[in-house]
């Protein structure tokens, strides 16, 4: 029987626009310090492994993993970056306690993109230099874009399809501590916005907030050594479809890099049978409004080309059947570059654990996040989880 | 490995400058850095001609540059330490060649300074202590007599400073 | 930090920093660079893999890892997804909107990102375009060498 | 520390194949066409193909010097990453030997059979000179308005290497002339040559005690490695190279604040390997080593912490002929970055691979001399803070 993990402890820091009181490992000493208090571990004697997850170009350091040990107690320890989101990293912790290698793992995930003065050209960056970043395209986003008319094409999902995620999420968030972009709003206020990017307007685009997420990771042995708060992972899943540089092999209007995810989680986690009869929440893609529906597809918690219909049902309501993104998503807490996935994760621990305050799903026992990268990737991850 | 014959295929600076298709591209990536509460005080101690150091409450160690939190203990800074603009240079070197690898007209003399703070034994693996420019000349610096040199901050005038770790011009031997 | 944080802004520094280079020269390596031959002859290729499908533009290796094959792609050239942007990044509003196409030419199983010079109100799928070259003495073997595509 | 041992290993994980680019200065192939060659020559070793990948690590260093933001990302589909989980794990120089201890947990989890491990690096595309991209490694407040450059933070190491341990640079230079030297027999190698210790006291001053000899180049280059479990490895080869030891430490950012002589965070790292591989005295116990040696002095330093000479004592022993290829514990028999080349992230994954090589007993005319068992490379990062070392058994 390969170890069983558990996720024993939680922290965060921000989701705010702006965070100019704290240096970005402020920051991260800020979210792993609260992390290690819920996990009742002590960094410098209980943690085996740190994994940091952030990338250069978003922190405007060449080599970024040198400010990575001091702040979450990891210096003259294991300690290592993944310069991807949050979710990657954990997937590191679970290999590294099924290995053997470690009974204990602490995974922090930051982005402060309030600090990025030129955040679109550094987008660009990410972009393939020879045969895309040349062209005049004017935002970053019209990737997505062009994914959203593929996906509305293919499903007939309409744009009011689009503006009832953006509705659901942003009312969702107002209920949620960490949701400075949640709004009352009407289907009508998204419709009647002038386009970003077409088909999205602004409404259907997430915003931006700092944030730092640092999640503590235990088998099943150690967990019990420091707390019986434990979520169990029972599974994680991620994927590539295809590099940045290679852009034009992308299936337009799907992310079979999540659905790639899905099934490796799913497996691990051993799922059968109907993934939607299992999961009592979702934490889902939603940095572009029509990225929860897809998601949705992806994850097999709808049938292809039917998210936009449950939706209009209500069934991804939070007291619907399958609540989605009771958090409010990323449209309400904004998207924190590489701390989105943990985000999610986190929302996903303190739903399991029964700890999600006012927008709580009752009775939640099992859930599933699901997070991609963004613009210009097609890299996706997956993670199911269990109350302990 | 029986292969001889590797892949790759290696240009000359003249042949990839002259290749057709060559992409030229000069991204802006500009940041606004928060220094956080630890490095503004730090920096406006340096404008007022202080060293400022920071104080753990667990292990006692006071950290030159200051930091938000002990590394080894995991908990946050509390006391600020006024500490001694002397020490002595710990290491040296004398460059040549500026950070865009150009050849340097007057070659630079930069070193780590070991910071006079108490609770370092002489000799300790650690140390509180800042990297800096060192007034000494280069004949100097390359000899056996720099390490462990004396050495004391030089101020840039007050009206000068801007609260910049270039506040101090550099280091220079107490003689 | 933690319990002893200082909010007033007024004790906090902003440094503003930068993380850049004079600038970048990118290669267009293996197949770039017959690309960029062609391109400059007015020509678009592409590559055939090993299950003979062909794809645009050519990348020197396959999605099955194979090295492709070259080949000339001619089209005609359909609009098989599009996009139009009226906005930056960061909400200002662009001068005129730019219509983003992925392009498909009917030799070829994908398509080219490229710009569509069209009415943005006129665009629809399935809509044929021609690529637009630039005038020969400016080409330089780059994608912008096709300084769009327009309506056939 | 409480780490456990791999009570839960069952599965041995072995390296099967490995391929490599030749180390240039420019390349004609974009980043993602080098990682693509390197991967494929490796899958060809093995005779494997890309549908027999399960997952794929990538090893990048600064993305400032491919000019490339999500670096990671724009390598995936060059590194095999077509629908298949990938990620990119970075420590800074350390880089390259962390590619295949990563690889080692995917294995070792059991989620993954086959991983591919694949490092690269295009340093050529950064302007006026790759050397500017280190400026930004500094902290941005309190380094960077010095204006630093890379090669000072070495020259600070090295010299406090020379003052606590007597080494002169005539002793050190011998580290360069030895390296290049092996490296004429390397068919990758950029800076192979048959120099003295004359010719490196004569080259350009670039911060004094540091030389242009003593300097490993400016490379393009990729290589990669295939690693999988113990049975898929008793399927492809009759003679897998067992991955018998990971280990891996990061020590604070704060170099300006730590003794610089003696690299604590590759002793702790070299430990921790050790212990898992059940070495007890490396010194005896190592026949072959590939210590990180981007300069000549870190070769030296490596070897220390690596504990295959005590401290302070690596020179001496290099005098010798100890280290040559024929001597009793020969290191870096590739040439080593100072010899074939420092496209950052790939030259660490070059080492691994020339230990497999040297393990399988097919070097060529770089086998060393004595029988080989077992095997060490290590590399180093950040602000000389990563230690990253990995320990392989034949």
């Amino acid at each position: 029987m390969p170890r069983r993990v558990g996720i024993i402890g939680v922290g965060w820091y921000g989701f705010r626009p702006s965070t100019p009181e704290v240096h970005f490992q402020g920051m991260m000493f800020e979210s792993s310090h609260r992390a290690y208090a819920d996990a009742n571990v002590d960094p410098r004697k209980d943690v085996d492994v740190f994994v940091d997850c952030q990338e250069d170009l978003w922190e405007g350091v060449a080599i970024t993993d040198e400010f990575a040990p001091e702040p979450i107690g990891g210096t003259l320890r294991p300690t290592f970056t993944v310069p991807g989101d949050g979710l990657l990293g954990v997937a590191h912790a679970y290999m590294l306690i099924r290995s053997g290698l470690a009974d204990v793992v602490a995974v922090e995930a930051h982005g402060k993109p309030s600090e990025i003065r030129t955040l679109q050209d550094v987008y660009y960056m990410a972009f393939d230099p020879l045969h895309v970043r040349p062209l005049p395209t004017g935002n970053p986003f019209f990737l997505a874009g062009l994914d959203a008319q593929a996906y509305m094409q293919r499903t007939g999902a309409s744009r009011e399809h689009l503006a009832l995620v953006s509705v659901k999420n942003r009312t969702n968030g107002l209920k949620n501590e960490r949701a400075p972009y949640s709004a009352r709003l009407t289907v009508d206020d998204v419709l009647s916005a002038p386009y970003a990017v077409y088909p999205l307007t602004r409404y259907d685009i997430a915003g931006f907030s700092d944030a730092s997420v640092t999640v503590v990771l235990a088998s099943e042995e150690a967990a019990k050594r420091f707390t019986d708060k434990v979520v169990w992972l029972d599974g994680i899943g991620f994927s590539t479809e295809t590099g940045s540089g290679a852009v034009e092999w992308h299936t337009w209007g799907r992310m079979l890099s999540m659905r790639d995810a899905a099934l490796m989680a799913y497996k691990l986690a051993g799922l059968a049978g109907s993934p939607s009869a299992s999961f009592d929440l979702a934490e889902v893609e939603d940095r572009f409004s029509f990225m929860e529906l897809l998601s949705l597809e992806e994850l097999m918690l709808a049938k292809e080309g039917e998210a936009h219909r449950l939706l209009e049902q209500g069934h991804f309501n939070l007291g619907g059947p399958l609540p989605v993104n009771p958090s409010g998503g990323s449209l309400a807490m904004g998207v924190q570059l590489e701390a989105t996935g943990l985000a999610r994760l986190l929302e996903a621990v303190l739903q399991l654990r029964g700890e999600a305050g006012p927008h709580q799903v009752k009775g939640a026992r099992k859930a599933v996040v699901a997070t991609w990268r963004g613009v210009p990737t097609y890299t996706s991850a997956v993670a199911v989880l269990s109350a302990g | 490995m029986s292969v001889t014959k590797l892949p790759g295929t290696k240009l000359s600076s003249k042949e990839m400058y002259s290749l057709p298709g060559l992409v030229e591209s000069a991204p802006q990536a500009k940041y606004d850095f928060s220094a956080g509460p630890t490095i503004s005080r730090f920096l406006q101690g340096l404008k007022e001609g202080k060293i400022l150091g920071r104080k753990c409450p667990r292990c006692g160690r006071i950290y030159v540059p200051p930091r938000d939190y002990c590394e080894y203990c995991h908990v946050a800074l509390t006391d600020w330490v006024e500490v001694p603009d002397t020490g002595t240079v710990h290491t040296a070197v004398v460059s040549y060649i500026s950070v865009r690898r150009e050849r340097l007209e007057k070659p630079e003399v930069i070193g780590v300074i070991r910071l006079d703070v108490p609770g370092y034994p002489p000799n300790s693996y650690e140390f509180a202590g800042l990297f800096h420019r060192l007034c000494v000349p280069p004949e100097e610096a390359m000899s056996d007599e720099v390490i462990g040199m004396k050495v004391r901050a030089r101020w840039k005038p007050k009206e000068q400073r801007t609260g910049s770790i270039l506040d101090i011009e550099c280091f220079e031997p107490v003689r | 930090m933690s319990w002893n944080k200082h909010g007033r802004l007024h004790d906090i520094i902003t440094w503003p920093e930068r993380e850049e280079v004079d600038k970048y020269v990118y290669t267009p390596g293996l197949h770039g660079l017959e690309l960029a031959k062609a391109l400059m002859d007015g020509r678009i290729l592409g590559m055939r893999c090993s299950d003979g499908k062909v794809y645009v533009p050519p990348k020197t290796f396959c999605p099955d890892y194979g090295q492709g094959e070259l080949v000339e792609v001619k089209g005609p050239w359909r609009l098989q997804y599009y996009t139009v942007v009226y906005e930056n990044l960061y909400g200002n509003r662009l001068e005129k909107p730019v219509v983003v196409g992925v392009i498909k030419p009917d030799d070829a199983v994908n398509g080219i990102i490229h710009i569509v010079n069209a009415d943005p109100s006129k665009v629809y799928v399935g809509m044929e375009l021609r690529p637009v070259f630039r005038p020969k003495e400016q080409r330089r073997g780059v994608i912008t060498d096709i300084q769009y595509f327009e309506p056939a | 520390m409480g780490m456990v041992t791999n009570l839960f290993v069952k599965d041995r994980v072995a390296i099967v194949g490995a391929g490599i680019t030749t180390f240039m200065r420019r390349a004609l192939e974009t980043s993602r066409e080098l990682a693509w060659e390197a991967a494929r020559m490796a899958l060809d070793q093995a005779g494997l193909t890309l549908k027999d990948v399960d997952c794929v690590v990538i090893g990048s260093a600064p993305d400032t010097f491919d000019g490339v933001h999500l670096k990671g990302e724009y390598l995936a589909d060059g590194s095999g990453a077509i629908r298949k989980p990938m990620t990119r794990v970075f420590v800074g120089g350390g880089t390259g030997v962390f590619v295949p201890v990563s690889a080692w947990w995917h294995v070792a989890s059991g989620l993954c059979k086959t991983v591919l491990a694949v490092g690269e690096e295009k340093m050529s595309p950064a302007h006026p000179h790759p050397q500017y991209v280190f400026r930004y490694i500094w902290d941005p407040i309190i380094h960077r308005p010095l204006e630093p450059n890379l090669i000072w933070i070495f020259a600070m190491e090295m010299r406090r290497y020379m003052a606590k341990c007597g080494a002169k640079k005539e002793d050190i230079a011998l580290v360069s002339v030895k390296n290049k030297r092996n490296a004429l027999d390397n068919p990758a190698a950029q800076v192979a040559a048959n120099i003295t210790v004359d010719d490196v006291l004569k080259s350009e001053v670039l911060v004094w005690p540091v030389q242009e000899l003593d300097v490993s180049p400016v490379t393009d280059g990729a290589a990669a490695l295939v690693i999988t479990s113990e049975n898929v490895a008793r399927q492809v080869t009759d003679s897998p190279v067992w991955i018998e030891g990971v280990g891996f430490t990061l020590d604070n950012q704060h170099w300006e604040n730590r003794e610089l002589a003696f690299p604590r965070y590759l002793n702790y790292a070299a430990r921790m390997a050790y212990r898992m591989a059940g070495i007890e005295r490396p010194w005896k116990e190592i026949d072959v080593a590939e210590p990180y040696d981007p300069f000549d002095y870190k070769e030296l330093h490596h070897i220390e912490g690596l504990m295959l000479a005590r401290p302070c004592e690596a020179w001496k022993l290099l005098k010798e002929g100890y280290f040559n290829r024929d001597g009793e514990l020969p290191t870096s028999p590739s040439g080593g970055l100072l010899g074939v080349g420092n496209p950052i992230a790939a030259a660490g994954v070059m080492k691994v691979a020339e230990l497999f090589w040297q393990l399988r007993y097919e070097a060529g005319k770089r086998q060393v001399k004595r029988p080989v068992h077992r095997a060490v490379a290590n590399a180093w990062g950040d602000l000389m803070q990563a230690g990253t070392v990995i320990v392989l058994g034949n």
